[in-house]
């Protein structure tokens, strides 16, 4: 479990390295204007992930999950 | 447009529940269907944009032809009618015969009585005649 | 002349005649019994390489020929075609030898007539060899999905089938359309995304494509498919749909908005998903709604974008499927909710697994990476702004399911001490080079990038690029790694839009089912008439008295059809009639 | 004078079918000898039509009501509709003579109600093919065509129990046909206005709808075949022909599918030739009889059951007469009329005698055939004969009509032509395997033990005989019967297409 904390944070020292990088090389952006909020991907990322999983898990489940066998008793008269 | 889109609708109702539907009155229900079909095709093919019903008005003396509606394909559908009326009545009464000598009116179920019964063992008419076997002869 | 460069030669050169001359060979060499069942795959291989070797040296050009009064262009090369083309036949090579260990003769065929079907499509010059290609390879799918062997697999695939010849319907609908609309022009090009031809092409290709509401026999079918059988599934169905719609319509902004849509719908479906398999599935949907996106965008760059990945999907999907058939292989399950653990007794296909897993999440240095950067930077230069957010976001949640979730519930996670089946060497094999392939893709992006159809210059290694894809990767992990037990699959099945036809509406249409049963006695009554033909004329000859001693009892002959089947075979004449008098 | 006996011809039988039942009611035992002498009537007034016509060269017509054409509905016989109202009325005398149920045994005897209804629904049918073979309107030959197929219906159905099951069956599958032939005939009647056949073909050629023509030829062209049984549409005619009783099987299993060929003939060889679709129709009418020759062939040869290998012979053919109307060179139209005529004798004979038997014997086993040539010599050697004209073995009516064919096929060339005269081989090895077999065990195979005597009726076997007579004079007189009655039914109709081009 250690093991993986040390590699996301390394991973995320990279990301944040990159990023530097790019400024510095002044790379040209484009997209909306939050392409230029600095760190903005993390943000996404951790955010987006978080939408997803509620929207799925909190709105469509509750509405569309049914038993495993549901089509087989739907479709049982064939 | 619409009648003929109709007509073919019917047409293919019709000819999709003859070849679908196993049971033998909604087989005959989809042949009237598709009989229908082809009397509002003719009747289609007889209008015409403001045309009248071939029929002079009281006091009417000269008629113009174009004016009016074909009648033609009418009488031709009249017997048409009367044809289909016929052939559903005979229909009725076969469907009416073969319940009482098989108590089923799926087509399926028949077809494998009447294969079911061999051809060989028993002759024709077996239900309104059973004593058809020559004498001695074992019934198989 | 070397022998090889015979394969230059334009009839030779096609891909998918070879991969059709293998099933020949397969279905000749089993049914005389020279190879044996275990064998059966062998042929195909030999033959699915050569088919990968003419479709890498395929010459540019159109054969066609003449048939009543159309010219059929049934081979039509150029970079987008023969890109389709080596993808499938590499697909196809990769999936046989996936499976060499497990494919009878049935199954070997069906899947390469069915990559066959894939390849003609894909090199098809003109809409009627598209269409007859394009339906063949909807008939020789069902046949690979029947292979599954289960009776689900049987119904889904008879759904699938009538789904299928829907879409056919409308796709020949529009090609109809189209045709009288252009006075008779049936060249495959671009078109006016514009009118009904339009919208009947569309919701044609749009169903092979899986684009909602018309996706529902994707994830219908493909989980019921034997595990070799997704593989090829996942691999061409929905990319030769993505290739018409390349081909087509580039540039139809209504594909940008749907392209987004399929994205994230699939991503969302995928999260609740408990079937390891229908999850990957909906991940196929996801995945074309890139490609779909970038079609509708239209720019060289995006273009290239849906083109590249498409490529790219091919085979880290393919990957994918795999890893996910080596887990039904070695544990028998299927669900998630039933895994956990097994990292320990098969880490060599759950790495490899993770390389397909990485590759889709788009993760740098994998082959995901540098063709999806392609389509989010297409997006964002013709100012696309909020379809690049969307489909970032959809990105985010691919890496959510299918790089987190799966692999931790499946391989990992609470370990239920399940007993592990040891995988085949073939198995394994095909996997590395697969996952091979991703890396090298995703570190030399050049080779890829030097097929595409289109010139526009493009450097996925900025950067910003490799910071962007960094950054969102890690802020998927740490959500995860925070809040993992509320992602936990549930054993439940979730409706969706195959509900529409299997639910209570489906049985409005369940005489269109009995009919399409119909055909199977047919087929039935065809061949054991004629074998039992055969068979009583043999004895007569052989023996005349048998018959008559009754040795031979039953009589196959005194059968009855139904009346029915007389009113349809008229309906066939007239329509023959219609049809043979208009050539 | 002779123009009123063309209105005669249908008139006749229509008032036969209307007084039977009450007759029938009133005094039973004079139905019989009233139906005889009605349909007698008929025949020679079919004779003297036909005698006129062969002498003259020229049709007879009739105008219905006295309206003028093309208002009213035309009815002309020419060589050829004469020489198929000459064919439906003699063979009708043939089933009429015989007791409605002659099979059932000399103690029972038929109920009022089922002698007129039997011998009604003959008469109408009678009607209707006659009325078939001569109308010039296209809509009235559909209503003759329904009163045809709605007298055949009860007739098939008389046979009781299962036959009721194959008269449904045929009802659907006939009435379906009767709507197909209807809608193209309403394309034709949208398309030019009219419903003569000879304005039809007079204002085709200026028709340029091109699609909706096609639909006509191609609906007219499916209807008729489910009715004259063309395969793979003769779903109905198996157990049709095999559960009605013998002797309205033999009558319908001689004439019911060929009028519905002549039909076909008229209006796809005549009225519709020289349209694309009319000649890809044709075409595809010689490869799917083509076909039928051998399945046809095939499945009688696979049968157990005597009658019903007939009905499968019918299917073959049928197929035979239909690729010869399909490939419609004159000297294939000599070969259908031909054949039309033997197979007609024939298959007449054969299943009034076969089926006859197998009623009598309650089993259909062409076993239970064996040791017939000791028992009734007589009608053995007239299936014997009739068998031999199914096979087409000299000096037979068979022979002649097959060789004709063949001569044909041969002169057609191509594929088309090369595999109907390799088909038409085959079915006659075919049928020579099927009835050799029945033939072996009528002669040389004795009675089975605790088998009923076999013994046909005396009111089918005197018919049995005489058909079987007309076979085998049919056969030695084919010159003369080649001559006097089917060259002048072939100018009819190749004669009026020889000067179209």
């Amino acid at each position: 479990m250690k093991g993986i904390l040390v590699l996301l944070a390394g991973f995320a020292l990279l990301g944040v390295g990159l990023e530097a990088l790019g400024l510095a090389a002044g790379e040209e952006h484009h997209g909306g204007f939050w392409n230029f909020i600095p760190l903005w991907d993390f943000a996404f990322g951790f955010v987006g992930a978080a939408i997803l999983g509620l929207v799925a898990r909190g709105l469509l489940k509750p509405l569309l999950a049914r038993s495993e066998d549901w089509y087989d008793a739907a479709e049982g008269d064939r | 447009m619409t009648p003929y889109a109709l007509a073919a609708a019917l047409f293919t109702l019709g000819l999709g529940g003859m070849v679908l539907l196993p049971n033998l009155v909604r087989k005959l229900l989809a042949m009237n269907v598709m009989q229908v079909a082809v009397i509002v095709f003719f009747i289609a093919l007889a209008t015409k944009d403001g045309g009248r019903v071939p029929i002079l008005e009281p006091g009417e003396t000269e008629a113009i032809a174009a004016d009016f509606m074909n009648p033609l394909p009418h009488t031709l559908m009249l017997t048409a009618i009367v044809v289909s009326v016929a052939t559903t009545g005979l229909a009725l009464g076969l469907l009416i015969r073969i319940w009482r000598q098989y108590g089923s009116l799926d087509e399926r179920i028949l077809l494998s009585r009447l294969r079911g019964s061999g051809d060989d063992a028993t002759r024709h008419g077996a239900g309104d005649d059973a004593t058809r076997h020559g004498a001695g002869e074992p019934p198989r | 002349m070397n022998p090889l460069d015979w394969l230059a030669i334009p009839p030779l050169a096609h891909p998918g005649l070879w991969l059709a001359l293998g099933a020949l060979v397969t279905a000749i060499a089993t049914a005389t019994g020279v190879l044996g069942r275990r064998a059966a795959s062998a042929p195909g291989i030999l033959f699915a390489a050569l088919a990968v070797f003419a479709a890498s040296r395929a010459p540019s050009g159109s054969v066609d020929f003449r048939v009543a009064r159309f010219d059929l262009v049934w081979y039509h090369a150029d970079d987008l075609s023969v890109l389709f083309a080596l993808v499938f036949s590499i697909v196809t090579l990769l999936g046989l030898l996936y499976g060499a260990h497990r494919l009878g003769p049935g199954e070997t065929v069906a899947a390469l007539l069915y990559a066959a079907s894939a390849v003609a499509t894909v090199l098809a010059g003109d809409w009627i060899t598209f269409f007859v290609f394009w339906e063949a390879m909807a008939i020789t799918s069902v046949a690979l999905i029947w292979q599954g062997g289960l009776p689900e697999s049987r119904r889904a695939g008879m759904r699938y089938l009538l789904v299928h010849a829907a879409g056919g319907a409308a796709l020949f609908v529009g090609i109809a359309l189209h045709a009288s609309a252009s006075g008779g022009v049936l060249d495959l090009g671009r078109l006016a995304a514009t009118g009904p031809p339009f919208w009947f092409l569309l919701v044609g290709v749009g169903l092979n494509a899986a684009i909602p509401p018309l996706h529902g026999w994707l994830t219908d079918a493909y989980p019921e498919a034997s595990t070799t059988g997704a593989v090829f599934c996942s691999a061409l169905t929905t990319k030769t749909a993505v290739y018409a719609l390349l081909r087509v319509f580039p540039g139809a902004e209504i594909l940008v908005s749907l392209g987004v849509a399929m994205a994230l719908y699939g991503v969302v479906f995928a999260v609740i998903e408990n079937d390891f398999r229908r999850l990957l599935g909906y991940h196929i949907i996801s995945q074309v709604g890139f490609m779909v996106a970038g079609v509708g965008i239209g720019t060289e760059l995006a273009l290239n974008g849906a083109a590249a990945h498409a490529y790219s999907h091919i085979l880290y999907k393919a990957l994918l499927f795999m890893g996910a058939g080596a887990l039904i292989e070695a544990t028998g399950r299927r669900r998630l909710t039933d895994l956990g653990g097994v990292f320990r007794s098969m880490p060599v296909a759950a790495i490899l697994y993770l390389v397909g897993a990485l590759s889709i999440s788009g993760a740098p240095l994998f082959n995901g990476f540098i063709s999806k950067s392609m389509t989010l930077s297409a997006a964002g230069e013709a100012h696309f702004y909020f379809a690049e957010l969307f489909l970032s976001l959809a990105a985010v949640g691919t890496f959510l399911s299918v790089g987190l979730k799966l692999p931790w519930f499946a391989f990992f996670g609470k370990d239920r001490g399940i007993a592990v089946r040891p995988l085949p060497v073939n198995l394994l094999a095909a996997m590395a080079i697969t996952a091979g392939l991703c890396l090298l893709y995703g570190v030399r992006p050049d080779l890829l990038y030097r097929m595409l159809p289109f010139a526009a210059s493009y450097d996925p290694f900025t950067a910003g690029h490799l910071a962007s894809n960094v950054q969102l990767l890690v802020g998927a992990a740490v959500l995860f790694a925070l809040g993992f037990r509320r992602l936990a699959p549930t054993p439940t099945r979730n409706l969706d839009a195959d509900w529409i036809y299997r639910g209570r509406p489906g049985r409005i249409a369940r005489p269109l089912v009995t009919g399409a049963r119909a055909l199977g006695p047919v087929a039935q009554a065809v061949r054991s008439g004629a074998l039992t033909a055969a068979n009583r004329a043999i004895v007569r000859l052989a023996a005349p008295g048998a018959l008559a001693t009754g040795a031979v009892r039953r009589d196959p002959f005194s059968f009855r059809t139904p009346i029915g089947r007389t009113v349809l075979l008229a309906a066939m004449v007239v329509g023959w009639l219609l049809l043979a008098s208009r050539l | 004078m002779i123009e009123a006996l063309a209105g005669l011809l249908v008139a006749l039988p229509l008032a036969g079918a209307a007084l039977m039942p009450m007759v029938a009611v009133l005094r039973r035992r004079g139905t019989r000898w009233l139906a005889f002498g009605l349909h007698l009537l008929t025949f020679a007034a079919a004779a003297a039509v036909f005698a006129r016509t062969a002498a003259t060269g020229e049709a007879i017509a009739h105008r219905m009501g006295g309206w003028p054409g093309p208002f009213g509905i035309e009815l002309r016989l020419d060589g050829l509709s004469a020489l198929i109202a000459l064919l439906v009325t003699g063979l009708s005398c043939f089933v009429a003579s015989a007791p409605v149920d002659a099979s059932r045994g000399a103690t029972r005897r038929a109920s009022p109600v089922r002698e007129g209804l039997v011998r009604g629904a003959l008469s109408m049918l009678v009607a209707g093919l006659v009325g078939i073979a001569a109308t010039r309107d296209v809509f009235n030959l559909f209503v003759f065509l329904e009163i045809s197929s709605l007298a055949v219906y009860t007739l098939v159905a008389s046979g009781g129990g299962r036959a009721t099951v194959a008269a449904f069956r045929y009802l659907i599958a006939g009435t379906a046909a009767g709507s197909l032939y209807l809608l193209g005939v309403g394309f034709l009647y949208g398309l030019t206005g009219t419903l003569n056949m000879d304005d039809l073909a007079a204002r085709l050629p200026g028709v340029e709808a091109d699609a909706a023509l096609t639909a006509a030829v191609a609906l007219i062209a499916a209807g008729l075949a489910i009715k004259a049984a063309l395969f793979p549409l003769h779903g109905w005619l198996p157990d049709a022909y095999v559960f009605a009783p013998a002797p309205a099987a033999g009558f319908i299993s001689a004439v019911m599918a060929k009028v519905s060929a002549y039909a076909l003939l008229r209006l796809l060889g005549e009225t519709l030739r020289g349209i694309p679709a009319g000649a890809m129709a044709l075409e595809t009418m010689v490869w799917l009889g083509t076909l039928g020759v051998l399945v046809g062939g095939g499945m009688a040869l696979a049968q157990r059951d005597a009658p019903r290998m007939l009905a499968w012979s019918s299917v073959s053919a049928m197929g035979a007469i239909l690729l010869a109307v399909g490939i419609g060179s004159p000297l294939a139209l000599a070969g259908a009329l031909f054949h039309v005529v033997a197979h007609a004798l024939a298959k007449g004979c054969l299943f009034l005698g076969v089926g006859g038997l197998a009623e009598t014997l309650g089993a259909g086993d062409r076993r239970a055939l064996r040791g017939l040539g000791r028992r009734a010599p007589w009608t053995a050697a007239a299936l014997t004969l009739a068998a031999f004209s199914m096979i087409g073995l000299p000096p037979t009516a068979g022979f002649s009509s097959k060789l004709l064919l063949l001569r044909a096929s041969l002169a057609e060339g191509g594929p088309a032509g090369v595999a109907a005269f390799v088909a038409l081989l085959a079915s006659s090895g075919l049928a020579a395997l099927y009835f050799l077999r029945v033939l072996e065990g009528i002669w040389f195979r004795p009675r089975p033990e605790g088998r009923p005597a076999q013994r046909l009726p005396r009111a089918l076997a005197a018919p049995v005989l005489s058909l079987a007579v007309l076979v085998l004079l049919g056969g030695v007189f084919s010159a003369v019967v080649e001559r006097e009655f089917v060259s002048g039914a072939v100018e009819a109709v190749a004669g009026a297409t020889a000067d179209e081009r």
